[in-house]
C-alpha cells in the first residue's frame, strides 16, 4: 500500500512538473509519470503475490470524510495492467508530444489522469471513488480536446465523451448512494456488512444504476457510442490508456460492486450481464471490419473484446448463483486473464496507429499503406498486437480466448437451461466475434502496412522516434510472454477473482507454465506448442535449403501483363470489407452512392463514376439520434420563452412561488 | 489428466508425430492426385497419374524464386509460416494414434487455430503482393473464414459436451470406448456441420474451384498466383496437407476404429492403413460429390455456411437433451 | 439421353484413344513429368484454342501425359504463345515472359507464332514471336492438329 | 403586556397597509416615501420586540433597521430619481384595479399557507406572520408588473422588509451576523440596479427595461 500511495504522491508531483519551461516540462512530467507507474506497479504486484490486504484512509481531505484506500486482490490486478499501459503510454509521449500537447493543460491532464487512473481501483469509499471517476473523466477530456484547433471532429467527440462520462457518473453515484444509504455509510466495508440485509429490489435497482455507468464506460453496446468517436480523435498514448486501462475499470467496477459489494445478487443480474457482453462482442467486431479508419477500427475492437470480457463476467455470475463455484472461478479467471491480455496488446495496437499516422499524416486505411519498409519496427509491433487480437496460437489473445472457451465450455455441465443458453449464445458471439476481428485486422495490417502506398503522404513515411517505438515494445513484449507461459500469471489472477467474486481461491489451474485445468478435462501447454511451431520452421527451412534451388529473383507483381500497375489498383479497406458489409447489410445499413459523371457530348460515355460508403453507428442513428431531436425540438420551445423581457423571468418565478405556496396549502 | 509421462512415452510421442507429418507430407498430395484421377475418370478421361502433385511438387522445387518487386519482408515468410502450422496441426493430432507429441495439449481449438494462422498468413501474404488479384482473394477467403467460424466452433462444443473435453485423443478415446457415442444424433449432426466447414475452409467446390482459370472467381487461387517455385510447393503442400488433417480429423472423430491407443508398432502399423483407407473412401466421395455440384455464387455461400451452424446448433441442442 | 451416375461412369472404360508409341527422337523429357504452361494468346483468331482446348480434351486428354495448362505465370513452366504478337499484345507478353521463373520454356503454337502465318503482315501486327524470344517448341499447322500438340506436350514431360 | 401587542400589531399591519399603498400609488417619489414609512415601521416592529426581551442585539438591529431602510435607502432612491426627468410611472403591465385584486388574493393565500407556521409555537407574535408574508408576495407582484427601475427596486425592498417582518414576528429577529449578510446583500442589489438604471438612462434615455428585448438573439 504504500508503493501505491508514493505512486500516486509521484503522479501528483508529475502535474506539478508542468510549470516547468516548455521544452523541459514533457520529458520531466513523462519520466514522472512512469516512476509513479513502476511504484504502483511493484505495489499491487507485490499485493497480488501475498494477497494480504492492506487500507489507507487519510481524513479531511475531502468533505465527505476523508479518501478511503483500500488495496486488494482484484484492485491490485487492474492497477498492476493500468500501470503497465501507463508506463509505456508515458514513455511513448516523450517522443510523441508536440505542439499543443506540450501545454501545460495537457501535461498537466495527462499526470493527474494516470494518477487518477491507479486510484480508482484502490478507492474504497462511494466519495473517494466518484472523486477519482470525476478527476479521472474531466482530464480525459481535457486530453481529448487538447488537439481540437487541428481537428474539428475532436469537439464533436469531446461533446459525446463527456455528456456519457458524466451521465454514467451520475447513474454510478445515484446506485451507490442509494446503497449507502441502505447500508449507514458511505464506505464500501459498510456496505459489504449490509448487503445481505438489504432487500432484493432495492440491490436490483442499486445494481442496474451502477451496470449502466460502469458498462456505459466499458463500452457496452447500446452505451458505446462515446468510444469510437472520441478514442481517434485522443492523442495516441491517451487513446492507449483509455482503451488498455480506463476501459476495463467499467469492468471492474462491474465486478467490485456486483460480486463484491452486493456479494453475488440475483441470476437475472449477470444473465444481463452476458447479454450486454454478447451484444458488445458481435456488435463491435462488425462494425471494426466495416470501419476504414485505422483508430475507429480500433475503438470498435475494443467494444468487441470487452464483450467478450462481459460474458466471462456474466457467466462466472451465472454459473456462481447457479452453485457452480468451479466453473464460476474458471470463467471468472478467464474475463480477467483477457483483461489484462486485452489492455497490452490494445495499447500497443492504439501506439502503433499513432506512430503511423504521426509519419503519414492519415489515419484512413485508404490513404495508407507501404509503411513495412520505411517503418519496420512499427509495423513487426503492430503485426504482433495484431495477431494476439487475432488469438493465434502463441499470443496472449489465444491463451485468453481459450480460457474462455473453456469456461463457457465447461458451464454445460449446469443445470438451469436458462444458464445453459446463455452460455451457448456466449460461445456463438466468441465464435464469430473471433471470426470478424481476424478479418478486421487482416485488413488493418495488411492494408495499412503493407502492399504499396497508396498517398505521397504513406510513401514518404519515416520511421518514428525510438521513445515510441522502445513504448510499443514494451507492450508487445506480453503479448507473447502472457501467450507463451500464462500459467505463471494464472495464480495472481485466480487470488484478483477470488476478492472479487468470492469464490474458491484455489487457482483452476494445475501449477506449471502451461495450462491445465484442474478438475476439467482441458489443457494447452503454449510454451511446448510455441517450440513445436519454431521446429517445424527451421525443418522445413533446413530441408528446402538442402533439395530446393536456392535462386531468388526479383520481378513485377503478376497482375495478368497490365502495362502500368499503380498502387490505386489494389484493394482498399472499404473494398476489404465490402462482402461483410453485404453479408450483415441489415445490421449495418451501409448507405453507398455511386455516381457517374457523363461526358458533355453524349450519355452513353462517363466522364467519372464516383463510389462512396459510409457505415455509421446503427445504435446511433436509431436509438440517439430520435432522442437528441426530441432534446432539440424541447429547445427551441424553450426559447421562444426567453425573449430577454426582465419581467417574463420574475413571472416564472412569481408564479413558481405561488404555485408551491398553494401547493402547500 | 497430467499423466506421469515417462521419457520413453515422450521419444515414442515424438516418433509418431514423425510419421504421422511424412505420412501426411506424402499421402496429402495422393489424396488430391485420387481426386483429379477419380474426376477424370468420371469425365471419361484417363487424367493424370495419382502420382501427378507429388511430381509436380518435385519439379517445382528445381525452379527459381520469384519476388514481387514492391512486396516487403512478409511475403517470403508466408509458405513457411502457412505450412508449419499445418504440420504442427498434424503432428499433434490423433491421426494414427493417440498420443503423438504434445497430445495433452491436443485441443480441437490448438488445431483449429493452427489452421487460421495458415489462412490469416495467406491474406496477409495476398495483401502484401500490391495486385488487385491478391486483395480479392484475402478479402473473400477472410469472409468466408470468418462465416465459418461460428458453426465450426459450435460443432466443437457438441463434441466437448459428449466427450466431456475439447482434447482430441480423449474425444477419440471416448468414441473408442463408447461405441454408441459415433452414431448417436448429435454426432452426426456434427459431422454434417463440420463436412460443411471443411468444404468452405479447404476451398473445395460447391465455395471455391481449385482449377477456375479467372482470377475473378478464384478465392483461394487468388492470394497464392504470386509464389513460384519452392515458395508455391510450400503452399500447395500445406493446401493438400490442411485438407488432408481435416479429411482425417472427420474420419478419425467418427469413425475412430484403427487409431492405435498403444504404442506397439504393430498397432502403429494398423493405425497407418486404418488412416489411408479411410482417408481414401472420404477422398472418393469428395471427388464424386464435386463432379456433380457447380460453384455455387460468392453470396450464396454464406447461406451454405448459415446451414452448417445450424446443423452444429442442432447437434448441440440434442447432446443437451439426451444426456 | 439421361446423363450416366458418376459412379456408372467412373468404372467404364475411358474414350480416350490409347497413346501412341513415343518417338524417342525428339523428347528431351526435360521437364520429367510434370509440366505447367501459361497460354498466352498473343493475337490468335481462337482456332489455335480450340484445338488446345480438344488436346486436353478426353480424346487427345494431354494431361495423362502430366501436362497443364496454370492460371499464372509464376506457377507455370513456359508460355504456350498462339497467335502473331499484335501491338496491343507486345508488351503484356514480355511482362507474362518475364513473371515465369527460369528454367523455363516456350512452346509457339499454329502458324501465326510460329512465322506469322496468315496474318503476319497485318496492319496490328508488331512483330514476330520470334523478335520477342526464340520458341523452345513449334507446333506447325493452322490451326495444328490436336494429336500434334499432345505430342509436343509429351515431348517436353517426356512421358 | 398589552400596550406591547397594540404596538406590535398596528406596526406588523402598517408594513403590509403600505406594501399595498405601493401597488395603489402611480407617483414613483411618492413610493419611495411610503417605503421609508414601511421601513420606520418595521423598526418600530424590531425595537417593541427587543423592549419587551430586554433583547440587546435585537435593539441594535432595530436601530439598523431603522438607519437603513428608513433613511438611507429612500435618500439614495430620490438622488437617482432626480436624475430621471419622467417621475410620473409609465402604465404598469397590470393595471391598477387588477394589482389591488391580486394583491388580496395574496394576502388570502399568506393566510392560508402561514396557517400551518402558526400551529407550529401559537404565540400572539407569530399569529402575525401572515402580515409579514403577505408583504413577500405583494412587494414580488410589485417587481414583477412594473416597469421603472426604480419601482422595481421599491418592489425588491418591499419583499425583503416583508422577510424581516417574518423573521421578527417568529424567531425575534435573527442572529446580527445574518441580517447584517441580509442588509448587505439588500444594499448591494440597490447599487447595481441603480447603475443598471444610470446606465441604461444614458444608453436608451429611458428607464424601460423593455428595450431589453432587442438584446435577445
Amino acid at each position: 500500500m504504500t508503493l501505491l500511495l508514493l505512486g500516486l504522491a509521484l503522479g501528483a508531483l508529475a502535474a506539478a512538473a508542468a510549470a516547468l519551461p516548455v521544452h523541459l516540462r514533457v520529458p520531466v512530467s513523462c519520466l514522472l509519470v512512469a516512476g509513479a507507474c513502476v511504484l504502483a506497479f511493484l505495489g499491487a504486484v507485490a499485493e497480488l503475490r501475498s494477497g494480504h490486504v492492506s487500507t489507507a484512509h487519510t481524513a479531511a481531505l475531502l468533505p465527505m470524510n476523508g479518501i478511503e484506500l483500500r488495496l486488494d486482490p482484484l484492485a491490485a490486478l487492474f492497477i498492476a495492467t493500468t500501470a503497465f499501459v501507463g508506463f509505456a503510454a508515458a514513455i511513448y509521449s516523450i517522443g510523441y508530444a508536440h505542439g499543443p500537447l506540450r501545454s501545460r493543460t495537457a501535461v498537466v491532464s495527462f499526470a493527474l489522469f494516470v494518477t487518477s487512473l491507479l486510484c480508482v481501483p484502490a478507492a474504497s469509499s462511494v466519495a473517494t471513488l466518484l472523486f477519482a471517476w470525476e478527476m479521472m473523466a474531466v482530464t480525459s477530456l481535457l486530453l481529448l480536446l487538447a488537439e481540437h484547433r487541428r481537428r474539428a471532429q475532436a469537439l464533436d467527440a469531446a461533446r459525446w465523451y463527456g455528456a456519457m462520462t458524466q451521465a454514467g457518473a451520475a447513474a454510478i453515484l445515484l446506485g451507490l448512494l442509494l446503497l449507502a444509504a441502505h447500508s449507514g455509510g458511505q464506505d464500501f466495508t459498510a456496505i459489504r456488512a449490509h448487503a445481505p440485509s438489504i432487500s432484493i429490489p432495492i440491490r436490483s435497482i442499486a445494481f442496474v444504476l451502477v451496470l449502466l455507468g460502469f458498462a456505459s464506460k466499458a463500452g457496452a453496446v447500446p452505451l458505446h457510442v462515446w468510444l469510437p468517436r472520441a478514442h481517434p480523435e485522443a492523442p495516441s498514448p491517451v487513446s492507449a490508456l483509455m482503451s488498455g486501462a480506463m476501459v476495463s475499470l467499467g469492468i471492474y467496477g462491474i465486478i467490485r460492486v456486483g460480486g463484491d459489494l452486493l456479494d453475488g445478487g440475483v441470476l437475472w443480474w449477470w444473465l444481463v450481464v452476458l447479454a450486454l457482453g454478447v451484444v458488445s462482442a458481435l456488435y463491435g467486431a462488425l462494425h471494426a471490419t466495416a470501419s476504414s479508419d485505422l483508430k475507429r477500427l480500433l475503438a470498435y475492437s475494443t467494444i468487441d473484446s470487452m464483450g467478450l470480457v462481459l460474458i466471462g463476467v456474466g457467466a462466472a455470475g451465472a454459473l456462481r448463483t447457479t452453485g457452480h463455484p468451479h466453473a464460476a472461478t474458471l470463467s471468472m479467471v478467464a474475463a480477467l486473464f483477457f483483461v489484462v491480455a486485452h489492455a497490452s496488446f490494445k495499447g500497443c495496437l492504439f501506439l502503433a496507429a499513432g506512430a503511423a499516422e504521426r509519419a503519414t499524416g492519415t489515419r484512413d486505411l485508404d490513404r495508407l499503406g507501404g509503411l513495412a519498409r520505411p517503418m519496420a519496427a512499427t509495423t513487426v509491433l503492430f503485426c504482433v498486437a495484431a495477431l494476439a487480437v487475432i488469438a493465434l496460437p502463441p499470443f496472449s489473445g489465444f491463451a485468453g480466448e481459450w480460457l474462455l472457451l473453456q469456461g463457457l465450455l465447461h458451464g454445460f455441465s449446469d443445470t438451469s437451461t436458462a444458464t445453459v443458453i446463455a452460455l451457448l449464445v456466449g460461445v456463438v458471439a466468441l465464435a464469430l466475434a473471433a471470426g470478424l476481428t481476424a478479418v478486421a485486422f487482416v485488413k488493418a495490417l495488411g492494408i495499412g502496412f503493407l502492399g504499396r502506398p497508396r498517398t505521397q503522404g504513406a510513401a514518404e513515411a519515416r520511421e518514428v522516434a525510438p521513445t515510441m517505438r522502445l513504448a510499443m515494445g514494451i507492450l508487445a513484449l506480453p503479448c507473447l510472454l502472457l501467450g507463451l507461459v500464462p500459467g505463471l500469471v494464472i495464480p495472481m489472477v485466480a487470488r484478483a477473482a477470488n476478492a472479487g467474486f468470492a469464490l474458491p481461491s484455489a487457482s483452476p489451474v494445475v501449477p506449471g507454465a502451461g495450462l491445465d485445468l484442474s478438475g476439467f478435462n482441458g489443457a494447452i501447454e503454449p510454451a511446448l506448442l510455441a517450440i513445436a511451431i519454431v521446429a517445424g520452421l527451421g525443418a522445413i527451412w533446413m530441408t528446402l535449403r538442402v533439395v530446393a534451388n536456392r535462386a531468388t529473383r526479383r520481378a513485377e507483381a503478376w497482375g495478368s501483363g497490365r502495362e502500368v500497375q499503380t498502387a490505386r489498383m489494389q484493394y482498399t479497406a472499404t473494398a476489404f470489407g465490402e462482402p461483410l458489409q453485404r453479408v450483415f447489410t441489415d445490421v449495418l445499413r451501409p448507405d453507398n452512392d455511386l455516381e457517374v459523371t457523363h461526358a458533355a457530348e453524349s450519355r452513353f460515355y462517363t466522364q467519372a463514376v464516383t463510389y462512396s460508403n459510409r457505415v455509421d453507428d446503427a445504435v446511433e442513428r436509431s436509438l440517439y439520434r430520435p432522442v437528441i431531436s426530441a432534446l432539440a425540438w424541447w429547445g427551441t420551445v424553450a426559447r421562444r420563452a426567453q425573449n430577454g423581457s426582465v419581467h417574463r423571468y420574475l413571472a416564472f418565478s412569481f408564479v413558481a412561488l405561488v404555485i408551491v405556496l398553494v401547493v402547500l396549502a | 489428466m497430467t499423466a506421469t509421462v515417462s521419457t520413453v512415452h515422450v521419444w515414442s510421442g515424438i516418433a509418431i508425430s514423425v510419421v504421422q507429418v511424412i505420412a501426411l507430407v506424402l499421402g496429402a498430395p495422393l489424396a488430391l492426385g485420387l481426386m483429379a484421377k477419380v474426376r477424370a475418370r468420371v469425365e471419361g478421361r484417363v487424367g493424370a497419374p495419382i502420382r501427378q502433385p507429388l511430381l509436380d511438387l518435385r519439379k517445382l522445387l528445381t525452379k527459381e524464386r520469384v519476388h514481387a518487386e514492391h512486396a516487403s519482408a512478409a511475403l517470403p515468410i508466408v509458405p513457411f509460416v502457412v505450412a508449419a502450422s499445418v504440420v504442427v496441426a498434424v503432428a499433434i493430432s490423433p491421426l494414427i494414434s493417440t498420443s503423438p507429441a504434445l497430445s495433452e495439449s491436443a485441443d480441437l481449438l490448438v488445431v483449429v487455430s493452427l489452421l487460421l494462422a495458415g489462412s490469416v498468413a495467406l491474406a496477409i501474404g495476398g495483401l502484401d503482393t500490391g495486385t488487385a488479384f491478391g486483395g480479392m482473394g484475402a478479402s473473400r477467403a477472410m469472409t468466408i473464414g470468418a462465416l465459418a467460424e461460428p458453426a465450426l466452433l459450435v460443432a466443437v462444443v457438441a463434441l466437448a459436451i459428449q466427450a466431456g473435453s475439447t482434447n482430441l485423443p480423449a474425444i477419440v478415446a471416448g468414441t473408442l470406448a463408447h461405441p454408441a457415442w459415433a452414431a448417436s444424433p448429435e454426432r452426426l449432426l456434427a459431422l454434417g456441420a463440420l463436412s460443411i466447414v471443411v468444404l468452405a475452409e479447404t476451398g473445395r467446390l460447391p465455395v471455391d474451384n481449385p482449377s477456375t482459370h479467372l482470377e475473378l472467381t478464384m478465392i483461394h487461387e487468388a492470394m497464392v498466383l504470386e509464389y513460384a517455385g519452392p515458395d508455391l510447393a510450400l503452399v500447395t503442400v500445406g493446401q493438400a496437407m490442411r485438407l488432408g488433417l481435416l479429411v482425417a480429423l472427420i474420419a478419425n472423430l467418427f469413425f475412430p476404429w484403427g487409431v492405435a491407443t498403444s504404442f506397439s508398432p504393430a498397432a502403429i502399423a494398423i493405425g497407418l492403413v486404418a488412416l489411408g483407407l479411410k482417408v481414401t473412401v472420404i477422398v472418393v466421395v469428395i471427388a464424386l460429390v464435386e463432379v456433380r455440384t457447380a460453384k455455387l455464387r460468392l453470396f450464396r455461400v454464406p447461406e451454405l455456411l448459415a446451414g452448417g451452424f445450424v446443423l452444429a446448433v442442432l447437434a448441440v441442442v440434442t447432446g443437451l437433451v439426451t444426456r | 439421353m439421361r446423363p450416366r451416375s458418376a459412379i456408372r461412369s467412373l468404372f467404364a472404360t475411358p474414350a480416350t484413344e490409347p497413346a501412341p508409341k513415343p518417338d524417342e527422337a525428339d523428347s528431351d523429357g526435360r521437364f520429367r513429368g510434370s509440366l505447367q504452361l501459361r497460354h498466352v494468346d498473343a493475337g490468335s483468331c481462337n482456332g489455335c484454342e480450340l484445338e488446345i482446348t480438344s488436346a486436353f480434351a478426353p480424346t487427345y486428354d494431354a494431361g495423362r501425359y502430366g501436362a497443364r495448362l496454370v492460371a499464372s505465370p509464376r506457377h507455370a513452366d513456359g508460355l504456350l504463345v498462339t497467335g502473331v504478337v499484335t501491338r496491343n499484345m507486345d508488351g503484356p507478353l514480355r511482362k507474362t515472359l518475364d513473371a515465369v521463373p527460369e528454367p523455363r520454356v516456350v512452346v509457339a503454337c499454329g502458324d501465326c507464332a510460329v512465322s506469322g502465318g496468315a496474318f503476319a503482315d497485318g496492319y496490328g501486327v508488331a512483330s514476330r514471336l520470334s523478335d520477342v524470344i526464340a520458341a523452345d517448341v513449334e507446333i506447325p499447322g493452322c490451326p495444328p492438329h490436336p494429336a500434334a500438340i499432345t505430342e509436343a506436350l509429351r515431348g517436353l514431360t517426356g512421358r | 403586556m398589552t400596550l406591547y401587542l397594540e404596538v406590535l400589531e398596528i406596526a406588523a399591519g402598517a408594513v403590509l397597509v403600505c406594501a399595498v399603498v405601493t401597488l395603489w400609488r402611480r407617483d414613483v417619489r411618492a413610493i419611495v416615501t411610503i417605503l421609508a414609512v414601511q421601513g420606520v415601521c418595521l423598526g418600530i416592529v424590531a425595537g417593541d420586540l427587543a423592549i419587551h426581551q430586554r433583547d440587546l442585539a435585537l435593539g441594535a438591529t432595530a436601530l439598523l433597521v431603522l438607519a437603513a431602510k428608513g433613511l438611507v435607502v429612500p435618500l439614495l432612491l430620490r438622488r437617482v430619481l432626480r436624475k430621471d426627468p419622467r417621475s410620473r410611472e409609465t402604465t404598469p403591465l397590470v393595471n391598477i384595479p387588477a394589482s389591488l385584486v391580486a394583491a388580496a388574493a395574496l394576502i388570502v393565500l399568506s393566510y392560508v399557507v402561514s396557517s400551518k407556521i402558526i400551529a407550529l409555537d401559537p404565540s400572539p407574535a407569530t399569529r402575525l406572520v401572515p402580515l409579514g408574508v403577505a408583504t413577500v408576495l405583494v412587494g414580488y407582484f410589485l417587481l414583477v408588473t412594473r416597469q421603472r427601475t426604480v419601482s422595481q427596486i421599491v418592489g425588491l425592498l418591499v419583499v425583503d422588509n416583508g422577510i424581516a417582518l417574518v423573521t421578527f414576528l417568529v424567531t425575534s429577529g435573527v442572529p446580527l451576523i445574518v441580517e447584517l449578510g441580509a442588509s448587505l446583500d439588500v444594499l448591494l442589489v440597490v447599487v447595481v440596479l441603480q447603475v443598471l438604471a444610470t446606465s441604461l438612462g444614458s444608453r436608451f434615455g429611458s428607464f424601460e427595461l423593455d428595450e431589453l428585448t432587442e438584446l435577445h438573439d
